[in-house]
């Protein structure tokens, strides 16, 4: 029988996040109210059936552990298959694997065993609420040794700058794995390639010093493999800068985005056993998606409100993103702000970002 | 061996609670926002630390069986003890309905001897309230009681209508009496018992052969100890506690939630973490709140579209309130879509209801809040159209 | 929606295993060293993806509940599906005993239902048996059946004491005979069923309205479905299948496992991972095998001290064996304690029992091996006392 | 209510294990047939009642991770307490604590969260089966600062030199905490401390650039505070080279020793679904102790198996430490042996060691 198991390699994933991964690793960013960036990737794996998920992560990854626990949010907390995170392991004398690869050669046993006989290897940064069943279908009837998922997108944007672009041929055959900053075709970064051949070409890229597996291993060896492309055209969003976090984010304001986004089967995330959202009397809230745990008493527009924030009366928060436990005091006027984690506001504080240039505070800043 | 062994009685049909006991144990009945009943005595347990707990059910209701599966949400999920159902029919071959509270205990006699405890706590799934049962069990202790009672002081007035405990200036209790027409104490038993159990378990083997008993605590147990001079202390209570068994107080303990001055359970929870309340969390999306929604005094959970106007009101998981629909002192059950132009106030409405546009139901002020399902909205709503 | 649910009748009492089933329902006898006789049906579903299972009981085991308990073992404590304990008490106020194994299924389409299957899987807890149903699963589409009946071939000798099939040669079934007297076929049905379930559910609801039926597969369901000319197959399974029903076939079973050439699951498992067997493992120290001990063709679990002589037997967990002891052919459930120079041949000896110093007791090569407890030990020991 | 919670700490152990910590830290070494060195600390604090419990890591964790999955096994897998693993995080531009200090300054918050108000520390290479609640209670009793676990050993041997010496003086305190090599009283690297007091000797301790929280907070301040000891003279062994892990295994095939370390309540591991031990026609087994999933149809003699163990049949086992999954062919004569893991014995082979320099097989060697 035909399976796939999931892979997320987080490392040398690209990304410009100053402040929001002072702490933490990308995957592990805050997301419209109450996910983690990992929690799309994870989530569309389970969601398309996968019962095996390996997580490759080297640093700062302690507030991921914590998210992710046993894997139980996502149904991975299983005897057999269920969530590995696989952290590098350095001790191996007779290594000499460099870069992804090293996860790979030191986690070989890992991919043996396994009852998978595809890998569907994606990063956290391509946020979309998709099934990769039918991709899975076009890779198994074409038979194809490596399928890469790409999306059409409307405009080019600095976020696409670190994404391949594809050239899709006949037959869904990928003629080129490009840089063409022109092609609006961006490759998604997620693939489905066959395990026998993931472990030979990891074999090979060990052989020869490579150092990333997708580069070395399959764009360069385009021709020498049956790479084909599979079209994701749903909402989608790259998420590796502070502008396109708060863009994304602003954009599921709209109605019909965050619908979209959000459809069943929903994204998984880690249970909180925050209370329903309290609303006060003096709560004015417009055009905003607010976290469980929160108490409002203030005037929320267009903004996103995390798990547990507070907003007292008499303040304002205009397009501004606000993360878990943040407590805003009265007279506070907010707007193009993004404040992270147990920021504490105080009374009477003004404080205007641009809406290209939001202003960013650190976790567990008092302002 | 467990020091403690928790016995949460489960079994009441709520037959007050009309329509919202249809088609659930009234220990399932839904409760502020995003929990159900049972769920506040199931977090007095965790906040407890009680993680060896019988629940009895009359029947096996899968409803309430599938919400607390294996406990984990209430840190019940444990190598040696968690949570346990006990329907009757958990015997060899099948067992009789529960015939009283003392009964549905002595019928699981073997299930508590297994954890060999020192104690048994003996509560119930169908009131709002946050109590360290530690703290009984601590006065317990230190008082070397056989049987620890919590009362609660209710105003004289209605004293007459609860089972009140005579007791000494030191709490020892040296009478019991159900709804006495003369009261000559204000403390109401709440029917949470901490029993020393090799005493207790003496008492039900005798209770069970006695064919004129009733098989109640109240009743039967607690008198046969007094009239043996056992050591019986009552526990007094002074925080929030709610019997939610009618329409009307299942609504004022809703309303209550609301009121930040009222020390009903969410309010305190926010400030003290050892009283959080848990419940199997559901995983919807965060709630969005549309250009044309307004809301205020209410609490909202998640998964919930709101385009209309909310105050004074709990709203349940996945509701859709539209546009102009306005929705006033009342509680919106999981699943359900508010049509446009809607008017509720004092009204309660069901899972999965879909109240048509133009609808508008009010209770009176004084009148008992209107329950809404499917079915009966037709009649409103063709009523309605009558009077138009 | 699930593709298929699988529904497991552990209703069985099992009474021709006499003491045995005692104090356990059949599916929780102990077998095999470490399992109990259902841990091979759960490992089958767990071996075949089936993680949608539910349990039916005819009352509400607590030794079966607690042994399942949530299904970890088999990996089906699942978000969304899983395993379920399914008694007939499940109701809203309780129902009836199951009358028969299509009412059993029958009284439960509403679990059924809410998982919208389009197949669903029949088997039973007390088969000793690795078999893949997603194999069964293929064939049944591949066939575009209504219902796929695994078959096992018997000796032609037995056949008149089976359910039989008769088929095609392209295994479409024709015929079902319950224990013919002729036999014209001898593919005997092992109780495994795959049904369509839009089809299923059709027969179900009528045969429930059918005064004169028995609600059984085997005698009105499969008969009817024939009689409407639906389609029906055979799958014919090869590998090992054993019937534990009787204290002399759980025995042979039991040696059949130390048998290498057998076929029996512990050989298979050993040497295909995909035929592992789970159950809910305990954690005791490894067997400690002291300097009189002498262990040969037997199967030795965890916690057992083994000082004397053990052949061609299984003992289970926390065994102790004493010096100048000698086992043979025999079974030790767990905590059994064997005294000094105790001579056992083809015995089994329940959970807990201590055989005293110098007890000796056989079953001859062709009586029912014997089975002893606590109580009934004595007696041997008195008899054997009035021997000498 | 006072409340322990329970701190593993695997940083700063000293070891000597050579081929056996190649790919594994000394926590995770197999023990005693079916354990790791770790569940002993680790039991010994959940049978002691405690519902939290850290570890600190820091190299060669990825086989400790595996083993301890979400705590399951010792019924740590909990919403609230439960198990952490707490790797080290390098990121914060502001961190000057050194050494197993940047563990406790990196998880401060952690710290604070639990509900305990007074920690049990531990390595992992004290191996008892003990109930810490005695000491608890001298603990709270006295009023201690910190209470410091040791026990009297018969004789001094070069496992211990590792270890410091307590020195006891009137009511249980400790008047000092040496090097002394002839004092008997060998710390068992367990202790009891106040949160709010471990908290302070960690700022102390990074302000002044200390290392060591142990040696530097607590030794050498050990005037300023109220230390107290407590005596444990039950059955244990310290292991730290490969010859003490030699010798601590081969003292449980007597069987007091066994009985006295395997006593209820037991020692928790990983669940395995193995199938009981098979014995063939030819087993001859003596004074051994074998673990679940071995198949035996040679002679074992003062030997350990540990799961998943094949011998065949005319070959001799005898004073051996035969690992998980090791496979013994025909005619093998092994004597003062370890094999780690997967380790395949040829048909013929003989390998003799020394009783006092055990011969060791690195993992998944074929010999």
């Amino acid at each position: 029988m035909d399976r796939m198991m999931g892979l997320i390699n987080l490392d040398q994933e690209y990304h410009v996040f100053n402040e929001l991964t002072y702490f933490r690793n990308n995957a592990s960013i805050p997301f419209a109210g109450r996910y983690r960036l990992i929690d799309f990737a994870l989530s569309n794996m389970t969601n398309s059936g996968m019962e095996e998920v390996a997580v490759f992560v080297r640093h700062k990854y302690r507030s991921l552990l914590d998210h992710l626990g046993s894997g139980e949010s996502w149904d991975l907390d299983r005897r057999h298959g269920g969530l590995f995170i696989l952290p590098p392991d350095w001790n191996d004398p007779s290594d000499r694997s460099r870069g992804d690869l090293s996860f790979f050669h030191n986690n070989r046993d890992y991919f043996n065993r396994g009852k998978a006989n595809h890998v569907l290897v994606s990063g956290s940064q391509f946020i979309a609420n998709t099934d990769y069943k039918e991709a899975f279908s076009q890779h198994l009837e074409t038979d194809a040794d490596v399928t890469v998922i790409y999306t059409p997108v409307d405009e080019i944007r600095p976020e696409h700058q670190a994404y391949f672009r594809i050239e899709e041929g006949e037959d869904a055959r990928v003629i080129g794995i490009t840089n063409d900053e022109q092609n609006p075709n961006v490759f998604t970064g997620v693939y489905i390639i066959k395990k026998d051949l993931l472990m030979e070409i990891v074999n090979y890229c060990i052989a020869y010093h490579k150092e990333n597996l997708f580069a070395d291993g399959i764009k360069d060896q385009l021709h020498e493999l049956d790479v084909r492309a599979y079209k994701y055209d749903g909402y989608h969003a790259f998420i590796n800068t502070i502008e396109s976090f708060y863009r994304e984010n602003m954009k599921l304001l709209t109605e019909e985005n965050f619908i979209n986004l959000f459809a069943k089967p929903f994204i998984r995330t880690k249970a909180s056993s925050n209370p329903p959202v309290k609303y006060q009397a003096q709560a004015l809230v417009n055009h905003s998606i607010i976290a469980n745990g929160c108490i409002v008493n203030g005037q929320v527009e267009n903004s996103i409100l995390f798990r547990g924030v507070e907003v007292s009366d008499h303040s304002t928060i205009k397009n501004s993103i606000i993360m878990q436990r943040c407590k805003i005091e009265e007279d506070v006027y907010l707007e193009n702000v993004i404040l992270d984690k147990d920021v504490h506001v105080k009374k009477g504080q003004r404080i205007i970002g641009t809406s290209d240039k939001p202003y960013v505070v650190a976790k567990r800043q008092i302002v | 061996m467990k020091e403690c062994v928790g016995m949460l009685l489960a079994g009441g049909e709520g037959k007050r609670l009309g329509l919202l006991t249809n088609e659930n144990a009234k220990p399932a009945v839904p409760f502020g926002g995003k929990y159900r009943i049972i769920d506040f005595t199931l977090s007095n347990c965790a906040n407890s630390s009680i993680q060896t707990l019988g629940v009895l059910t009359q029947y096996s209701p899968i409803n309430l069986n599938q919400h607390i599966g294996n406990g984990k949400a209430w840190d019940m999920d444990r190598r040696n003890g968690g949570v346990t159902m006990l329907s009757p029919a958990t015997g060899k071959h099948g067992g009789d309905w529960y015939s009283g509270t003392a009964d549905a205990i002595y019928q699981n006699i073997h299930f508590i001897d297994q954890y060999d405890p020192k104690y048994v706590l003996i509560i119930s799934g169908d009131h709002i309230y946050q109590m360290n049962y530690q703290s009984v069990l601590a006065q317990h202790k230190a008082t070397n009681a056989d049987a620890t009672i919590s009362v609660i002081e209710v105003p004289w007035e209605d004293a007459s209508r609860f089972g009140i405990l005579n007791t000494t200036e030191t709490l020892e209790i040296y009478e019991f009496e159900e709804k006495p027409a003369n009261p000559q104490s204000n403390l109401a038993s709440m029917g949470i018992y901490i029993f020393t159990w090799e005493t207790l378990r003496e008492f039900l083997i005798e209770d069970a052969t006695d064919p004129d008993s009733s098989h109640d605590f109240g009743k039967d147990i607690i008198p046969a100890m007094l009239g043996q001079d056992k050591r019986l202390f009552a526990y007094l209570f002074t925080e929030y506690w709610k019997d939610v068994g009618t329409i009307q107080s299942y609504w004022e303990a809703t309303m209550d939630l609301l009121d930040e001055d009222s020390g009903s359970p969410l309010s305190v929870a926010r400030e003290d973490r050892s009283k959080q309340i848990y419940t199997n969390e559901a995983n919807f999306p965060p709630q969005y709140i549309g250009g044309t929604g307004r809301v205020t005094n209410s609490f909202i959970n998640t998964g919930c579209f709101i385009y209309g106007d909310v105050s004074n009101s709990v709203l349940f998981r996945n509701v859709l309130v539209k546009q102009h629909a306005s929705i006033h002192q009342s509680i919106l059950h999981p699943g359900v879509t508010i049509g446009e132009n809607v008017v509720l106030e004092r009204v309660i409405v069901m899972e999965n209801t879909e109240v048509p546009d133009g609808v508008q139901v009010y209770a009176t002020k004084h009148a008992e809040p209107l329950v809404l399902n499917q079915e009966n909205i037709r009649e409103h709503f063709s009523e309605m159209e009558g009077m138009n």
